[in-house]
């Protein structure tokens, strides 16, 4: 660790987006030549700390200061000028361009005209430098996503940067390929960058930080030396409360298996995943980012189908090829991404809840029965305590909770017999996360068979009555619920040990 | 209501500017305030207007449709070719020139919804391509002469001084409308245009839904093809030549995201009727053809501009006006 | 509407003495007009006699629609409509149109409106083939005389009277006669390039050149190669032009009987320097085609005034609309400063009336000024 | 472990993956253009002749500056609908300007007309960088709006050749050099370096090279800090200057220019692009290409013109068919070549995606409520 100067400060960080707190009276010191990660769970405000940084979002209040000079970012290209540059678990990439023009495109000292040459040479020499093995003259569209992100690395120590901010960058890669990074992550610590590393696997974080900070609820929990704290009491900072905060999923007999799924496999993504859901049973499913969990529940909603393995639903084996496929066989499956793929966010509340179910409500000659559907709209409404000024309201108008209990309406709407809900309270507050948990198991007691996938150990831990722990595209291990504890499911998770 | 106009003010801004036009037109113009005008009103563009409605399911699902107008006289000139050959009863030839349009729509379709090709480009081929079809059919000829039921049911008052063309444009816009706001497939054409991958996501089998679009908007161009033909009295090759800018003018200015998923039929049809009053208004004022281009030109520009602009006072000012 | 039919007759009789003094009509009408002096019965009852002068009546409005508004020969056009009018203190009518020539659902829209408007009369020239007849009946029935010129409506459905500039007959035999001075006794190979395939004016006139070359043995020796379409676009006119000078290592000339293929044909001739070759004939306006005809490029082409056919338009159509001539067959008046003139049945269609005005400008070098 | 499948490992044969895919496309054109001519020349008589060459050559001269000014537009993920109104203004304009002043020369008349053009293109760009409104909105505003003004500006009149200096006519005719019968014209050497010195300007200039990035990926070229609206801005003021251009081009090769000057033109440029390779989405397509493209179309327009057996009206029918097959091409040259997930990556296309699978969901941690 460095004994110089600090290269960026941010002190008494604090943002606010309405009633949410995102964060409050953050600070953070880095220096020059360490690898500082920032910990904490989903919602714990790293994402918007970092886009205070780079100067997507400007904080309500607090200061940040880069080598010792008082700065103010309004945007990226401002923020790349000061030396700061992000790199994302996906890419911001070219895909047009070559990588030689990908690394150099946002430069504006190298004239007006572009040297090819010189500029495949140097950037040659720049990807030779990180032990990267591309071609600087190919599309960047043809790489994969860990090349990509050598290719953004590249990009970042052309720039001279002075921080390096890398938002999960390993998540979309694997093991090798996380090797090769810390290589390169490595290397450029030594040439004195200061690296803000936002990680999720506690073992990367381990391997690869000087200093990690816990974020939780948007406040600064601590910063500790790696060397000087163990996971156990990282984990128990992050999460911050005990399990028994949550809601505890009350014991009630389990029927017949209605999905069971055998060897399920998908070139590339996942492989030999087995396992079996009773009515009324919630199977939890721990694992970190990237691990294969969303892509196991995509599979069995159709979305993108398994290319080995079966799945049998009621005992009956079934392809699932399509959503529809999956929703005529009342497999519902409510997305991680409630923007993109979850919610269309400009209609109305009803518009949304029944956005699944339109044919229950279509008469004959194709029209919508509009007051059935308000009814039961209203319904979940009402039984979801979702806060709307009325069912005519456009989803974009409520907060990311009502949102969020909005899209679980819309697939409680469906009455599906099995359930895949993935990371439900992602991103939402509290109060709407207890409702969200007793609703979960409200629909387990119902008879509904429930796939709950989180990367919220405790909440799984809480809500399941058994435990599958993924890591790397496979399960590492299945818990019953007197066997589940977080240390166990977590080092399955994780990997360490 | 405020409710209602927070939601719908761009159909508010139409209005006004619809009565304005109104109250403007019927000072200026003592022809104006007439049924006769009225009825004429609509009846001049009336092909035009009801391939509008069809657009604004196309372009409310992301997508957007270039070819109507030579589908348009691609459909006639399939009509008018039968007729010559003769052999076929004339209601039979109408009805394959309106099947010939939907046909135009399908292989339109086929290529954007199951290939995957972008409206944009397969659409302007279709334009190019359908204009050119019905040339070959017809070539030099202007072929006239069809049955006089068929003229008169073009040219003449079928309901008290009501043409039957605008009887049919009222009618799909009844049923459009329906459709639209409270149809299943309007739901779909609206949470397709939004998020394709959220329509997906729901179940919803999006490339079915826009190949039915694209279908429903060949069949329509097609209708209105054959209904231009009646009108007109003859069909040459070039009929409904350039009716593309206006129609797809008139759905912009209706509120339509060009983006897709927003858009009401409400607001597509204030625009009709303030585009055609405008029109009107500006052809009883004798005013130049070139000059009402250049007004609709400017009335699109300003609907999106303007709206634009007060959305960026409004986000600067604390509290907007009511 | 009796009352003012009464007093036209009588300001007729009036007219008619003064017809007998008045100028020498021309050779093209005086011919056919001597028989038909009879006197004919209005169906107002009113006993009309000989030749009119149609005189200054009241002020009318009227609608002078043009194929467009952006091709020269309609302006001009209208300023002979405006002088007409002025001449007969009437208000000039108003001069709006499409803004694409073969618009024709434009012209609905504009005759539409003025049947709204309840003008006095319509002068229109046809864009197309009979898109426009239910419009012109729709006029017809509410009263409002549509006089037709330049481009007649084909089937004369609503139509009063065509005012043709000159007999399509004659433009058929003129075109021929131009090749032939072009081409030589020898004759040689000609093609033609047209507006577009569909435009009725144009077509009728190629029949017609067509039928004089079979008609005539002086002609013999025309050979007419091919027909080609500029769609009255400067840029398609061009590449056709030079396509046809390519592809008939022969040709002599090129005839086109409009006013934008003349002018493109002579310019895409003068660029690759092949006026040597192929010469440009046919209808074209002489400000446009001063250059060519200098250079000898295009040696000889025809038109007719525009400005003439323009006021003769007005007259016609303000006799009719202020009753003190009808649009029937045999009808003598004196239109202004162009003299006589007599409305036949029209011999280039089944039906319909027209007003012959004539005849062809003929220029050459000698009369293109400049 | 996870490769998401989208942007996998995808290792082709080294020099395919090595050439960029616009090369491909290049040289498939170029194949397609030679392979088109040699048919051709089987089947029509004197085709393969200098003088046809001449014919393509100074016939792609206008719809290739202005395919290239497209190009430049829609790389950057806009249109510019709005060029063939542009053409005519600045067509217009500079005859006037030319008539008034026939002194001028060729040289001071072309910046007249590429600063019209400009002017022109800097009002698309002001509303579409600036006012934030989709191009195709805006495009198709001033497509009737800028032809609204020219009309009224001319009132009518023709700009007529014998009006303009004696160079304009023999402008188009001036050659540089000939090999036999084969001429290089100066104003196709004009537009293929201009043609080409954009294309070396977006290959090579820092400034072209962003409005690729920006094209490519608008949200990685905000975060790059890419200054996008200015950007844009000068794409469209570059795409109204090669309108310009196009525009004294028009009236070097008409010589008589109206108002409707150049109408249609800019569908054809659109073609032109598309063909040649360059994306609708953005990004991709070199202005070599578009260059390439309009002189298939052109080619093939020509060729069919002079072919008996094929009409006149098969034209549009085969451009049309022509488009398709050329995006056909380039989506399968696409998916072949980078196999990414082509409309995933550009959700506005709007067709059906890939759906992108994995648990990385970009942001949508503690995600600010709206």
């Amino acid at each position: 660790m460095s004994e110089s100067a600090p290269v960026l400060t941010m002190s008494g960080i604090s943002k606010r987006f309405g009633t949410t707190r995102a964060l409050e009276d953050v600070s953070l010191i880095l220096y020059p030549g360490e690898v500082h990660a920032v910990v904490g769970e989903n919602g714990a405000g790293k994402s918007t700390l970092i886009k205070i940084m780079t100067g997507i979002y400007s904080a309500d209040r607090g200061s940040m200061t880069l080598a010792g000079q008082k700065v103010s970012v309004s945007n990226s290209a401002e923020a790349q000028l000061l030396g700061i540059a992000a790199i994302y678990q996906e890419p911001l990439i070219f895909p047009d361009l070559s990588v030689a023009e990908n690394i150099f495109i946002g430069h504006q000292d190298r004239g007006r005209i572009v040297n090819w040459d010189a500029m495949n040479d140097e950037a040659a020499l720049l990807l030779a430098k990180l032990d990267l093995d591309i071609d600087p003259q190919i599309l960047a569209a043809s790489l994969t996503v860990a090349s990509q992100q050598g290719v953004e690395i590249a990009k970042a120590i052309s720039l001279d940067v002075r921080v390096l901010i890398m938002d999960e960058p390993t998540a979309s890669l694997s093991a090798h390929e996380v090797n090769r990074l810390f290589q390169q992550v490595r290397s450029l610590r030594e040439s004195g960058v200061a690296i803000l590393f936002i990680g999720h696997r506690l073992e990367e974080v381990f391997e690869i930080a000087d200093r990690i900070t816990v974020l939780r609820d948007g406040r600064h929990i601590s910063t500790t030396p790696t060397n000087e704290v163990t996971e156990e009491v990282l984990i128990q900072e992050m999460v911050g409360r005990d399990v028994s905060d949550f809601f505890i999923r009350t014991e009630h007999p389990i029927g017949e298996r209605v999905l069971k799924v055998r060897s399920l496999g998908r070139q590339g993504v996942f492989e030999d995943v087995s396992f079996e859901v009773g009515e009324g049973e919630i199977l939890g499913f721990a694992g970190l980012v990237g691990a294969g969990r969303t892509d196991v529940a995509l599979a069995l909603f159709g979305v993108a189908p398994a290319d080995t393995g079966s799945i049998e639903v009621d005992g009956v084996s079934v392809r699932l090829n399509s959503p529809r496929d999956a929703l005529a066989l009342g497999i519902a499956y409510l997305s991680e991404d409630r923007r993109r793929l979850g919610l269309s966010v400009p209609q109305s509340v009803t518009a949304n809840v029944t956005m699944a179910t339109l044919k229950r409500y279509t008469s004959s000659i194709g029209l919508l029965d509009s007051i059935a559907e308000r009814d039961d709209a209203r319904g979940l409404v009402e039984k979801l305590r979702i806060l709307t000024p009325s069912l005519s309201t456009p989803v974009a108008q409520l907060s990311g909770g009502n949102q969020q209990k909005t899209m679980l309406a819309k697939w409680l709407n469906v009455n599906p017999r099995i359930l895949i809900l993935d990371e439900p309270t992602r991103g939402i507050d509290v109060g709407a996360k207890a409702d969200v948990h007793q609703f979960i198991d409200d629909l387990a007691r119902s008879g509904i068979a429930i796939v709950l996938i989180s990367s919220d150990l405790p909440e799984v831990l809480a809500m399941s009555d058994r435990v599958v722990a993924m890591r790397e595209g496979q399960i590492r291990g299945i818990f019953g619920r007197d066997q589940a504890t977080q240390e166990r499911v977590m080092t399955a998770a994780v990997g360490t040990a | 209501m405020s409710d209602w106009l927070s939601r719908h003010r761009w159909e508010a801004v139409l209005l006004v500017v619809l009565v304005v036009t109104i109250i403007g037109n019927a000072a200026l113009s003592p022809f104006y305030l007439g049924f006769g005008n009225f009825i004429n009103l609509f009846w001049l563009s009336i092909e035009k207007i009801i391939v509008v409605v069809a657009m604004a399911f196309v372009i409310i699902n992301g997508e957007i449709d270039l070819s109507v107008a030579s589908v348009m006289g691609f459909s006639a000139a399939v009509m008018a070719s039968m007729q010559v050959s003769g052999d076929i009863p004339f209601l039979l030839a109408v009805v394959f020139g309106i099947l010939a349009g939907a046909l135009a729509g399908l292989v339109q379709g086929l290529l954007i919804a199951r290939i995957g090709l972008p409206s944009l480009v397969v659409t302007l081929a279709g334009l190019i391509g359908f204009r050119g079809a019905a040339r070959v059919i017809l070539e030099d000829r202007s072929i006239g002469d069809f049955p006089e039921w068929f003229d008169r049911l073009g040219q003449q008052p079928l309901l008290g001084p009501i043409p039957l063309a605008l009887i049919i444009f009222f009618a799909i816009l009844a049923v459009a409308w329906v459709v639209l706001e409270r149809g299943s497939f309007g739901r779909k054409v609206y949470i397709i245009g939004n998020s394709a991958d959220v329509a997906r996501y729901s179940g919803i089998g999006v490339s079915g839904v826009k190949l039915r679009l694209f279908i429903v908007s060949g069949l329509t161009a097609g209708l209105a093809g054959v209904l231009f033909a009646a009108r007109l009295g003859s069909v040459r090759g070039s009929l409904a030549e350039f009716f593309e800018l206006d129609i797809i003018t008139m759905v912009l200015l209706g509120g339509v995201s060009i983006f897709g998923g927003s858009g009401t039929m409400f607001g597509v049809v204030l625009a009709v009727f303030t585009v055609l009053n405008i029109r009107n208004g500006l052809g009883l004022a004798n005013v130049d053809g070139i000059m009402q281009t250049g007004v609709v030109g400017l009335l699109l520009l300003g609907s999106v501009l303007v709206p634009n602009l007060i959305e960026r006072r409004r986000t600067r000012l604390p509290a907007p006006e009511p | 509407m009796r009352k003012r039919m009464r007093l036209a007759a009588l300001l007729a009789a009036v007219a008619l003495v003064a017809a007998a003094c008045g100028s020498a009509a021309e050779d093209t009408t005086t011919t056919t007009t001597t028989t038909e002096q009879d006197t004919t019965t209005t169906s107002a009852g009113v006993e009309v006699g000989g030749p009119v002068v149609i005189e200054a009546a009241e002020s009318i409005s009227a609608l002078f629609l043009p194929k467009c508004t952006n091709i020269p020969v309609f302006p001009q056009a209208n300023s002979g409509a405006e002088e007409a009018a002025a001449e007969l203190g009437s208000d000039p009518a108003s001069f709006v149109g499409p803004a694409d020539c073969g618009d024709s659902t434009g012209q609905i829209e504009f005759m539409a409106n003025a049947v709204t408007q309840g003008v006095g009369a319509i002068m229109v020239s046809n864009n197309a083939g009979d898109e426009l007849a239910p419009s012109a009946q729709a006029a017809a029935d509410a009263g409002i005389p549509v006089v037709s010129w330049d481009s007649p409506i084909p089937s004369a459905e609503g139509e009063s009277v065509f005012v043709a500039q000159v007999d399509f007959d004659d433009t058929g035999v003129v075109m021929a006669d131009m090749a032939l001075e072009i081409l030589g006794a020898g004759g040689g190979e000609f093609a033609i390039l047209s507006a577009t395939p569909e435009a009725a004016n144009q077509n009728a006139w190629i029949a017609a050149m067509e039928s004089a070359l079979v008609e005539d043995d002086k002609y013999a020796d025309l050979v007419l190669v091919d027909t080609v379409f500029g769609n009255d676009v400067a840029e398609d006119s061009v590449t056709q032009a030079l396509a046809l000078a390519d592809q008939y290592p022969n040709l002599g000339l090129i005839m086109a009987p409009t006013t934008v293929g003349i002018v493109a044909a002579a310019q895409a001739m003068t660029q690759e320097g092949l006026c040597d070759q192929v010469k440009v004939s046919g209808l074209g306006l002489p400000d446009e085609m001063r250059e060519y005809s200098l250079s000898g490029c295009a040696p000889v082409f025809a038109l007719w005034d525009f400005v003439d056919l323009g006021y003769l338009t007005y007259y016609v159509a303000y006799g009719i609309a202020t009753g003190q001539i009808e649009a029937a067959e045999g009808v003598v008046f004196e239109a202004g400063r162009m003299g006589m003139y007599t409305i036949t049945a029209d011999p280039t269609r089944d039906s319909g009336l027209r007003v012959l005005m004539g005849p062809f400008t003929v220029y050459t070098v000698d009369n293109i000024g400049g | 472990m996870k490769v998401s499948p989208a942007t996998g490992m995808n290792r082709g044969s080294g020099r395919l993956r090595r050439m960029k895919p616009e090369r491909v496309k290049e040289l498939t054109l170029i194949g397609i253009i030679s392979l088109s001519v040699v048919t051709f020349g089987f089947l029509i008589e004197n085709y393969l002749s200098g003088r046809f060459f001449n014919r393509v050559i100074t016939s792609v001269v206008i719809v290739g500056i202005l395919a290239a000014g497209q190009a430049l537009v829609i790389i950057t993920r806009n249109i510019d609908l709005s060029v063939g109104s542009a053409t005519g203004v600045a067509a217009y304009l500079t005859g006037d300007f030319l008539a008034a002043n026939t002194s001028t020369g060729p040289l001071v008349a072309a910046v007249i007309a590429i600063l019209v053009g400009s002017t022109l293109g800097a009002f698309n760009g002001l509303l579409v960088a600036y006012g934030r409104i989709p191009a195709i909105i805006v495009t198709l505003g001033t497509l009737a709006l800028f032809r609204t003004m020219l009309s009224l500006y001319s009132g009518g009149q023709n700009i007529t050749a014998d009006t303009l200096p004696d160079w304009v006519l023999q402008f188009n005719q001036v050659t540089v050099v000939s090999f036999g019968d084969f001429d290089i014209r100066l104003v196709s050497l004009v537009a293929v370096l201009t043609g080409l010195g954009l294309h070396w300007a977006l290959a090579r200039l820092r400034w072209g090279r962003r409005l690729y990035a920006i094209g490519s990926n608008p949200e990685a070229a905000k975060q790059a800090g890419l200054p996008e609206q200015r950007l844009v801005f000068w794409a469209f003021v570059g795409s109204g200057a090669f309108a310009g251009l196009a525009g004294f081009m028009f009236m070097a090769r008409i010589g008589t220019i109206s108002a409707t000057a150049g109408a249609g033109l800019e569908l054809e440029s659109v073609a032109a692009a598309v063909v040649g390779g360059v994306s609708i989405f953005g990004g991709a397509g070199t202005i070599l290409g578009a260059l390439l493209g309009a002189s298939l179309i052109k080619t093939l327009e020509l060729s069919l013109v002079r072919l008996p057996q094929v009409s006149e009206f098969w034209r549009d029918a085969v451009l049309g068919i022509l488009i398709l097959v050329g995006v056909l091409i380039d989506l399968a040259l696409q998916r072949r070549l980078s196999r990414r997930p082509i409309a995933a990556a550009r959700s506005d296309s709007g067709s059906s995606p890939p759906v992108t699978v994995g648990e990385h969901s970009r942001a949508s941690e503690g995600a600010p409520d709206e």
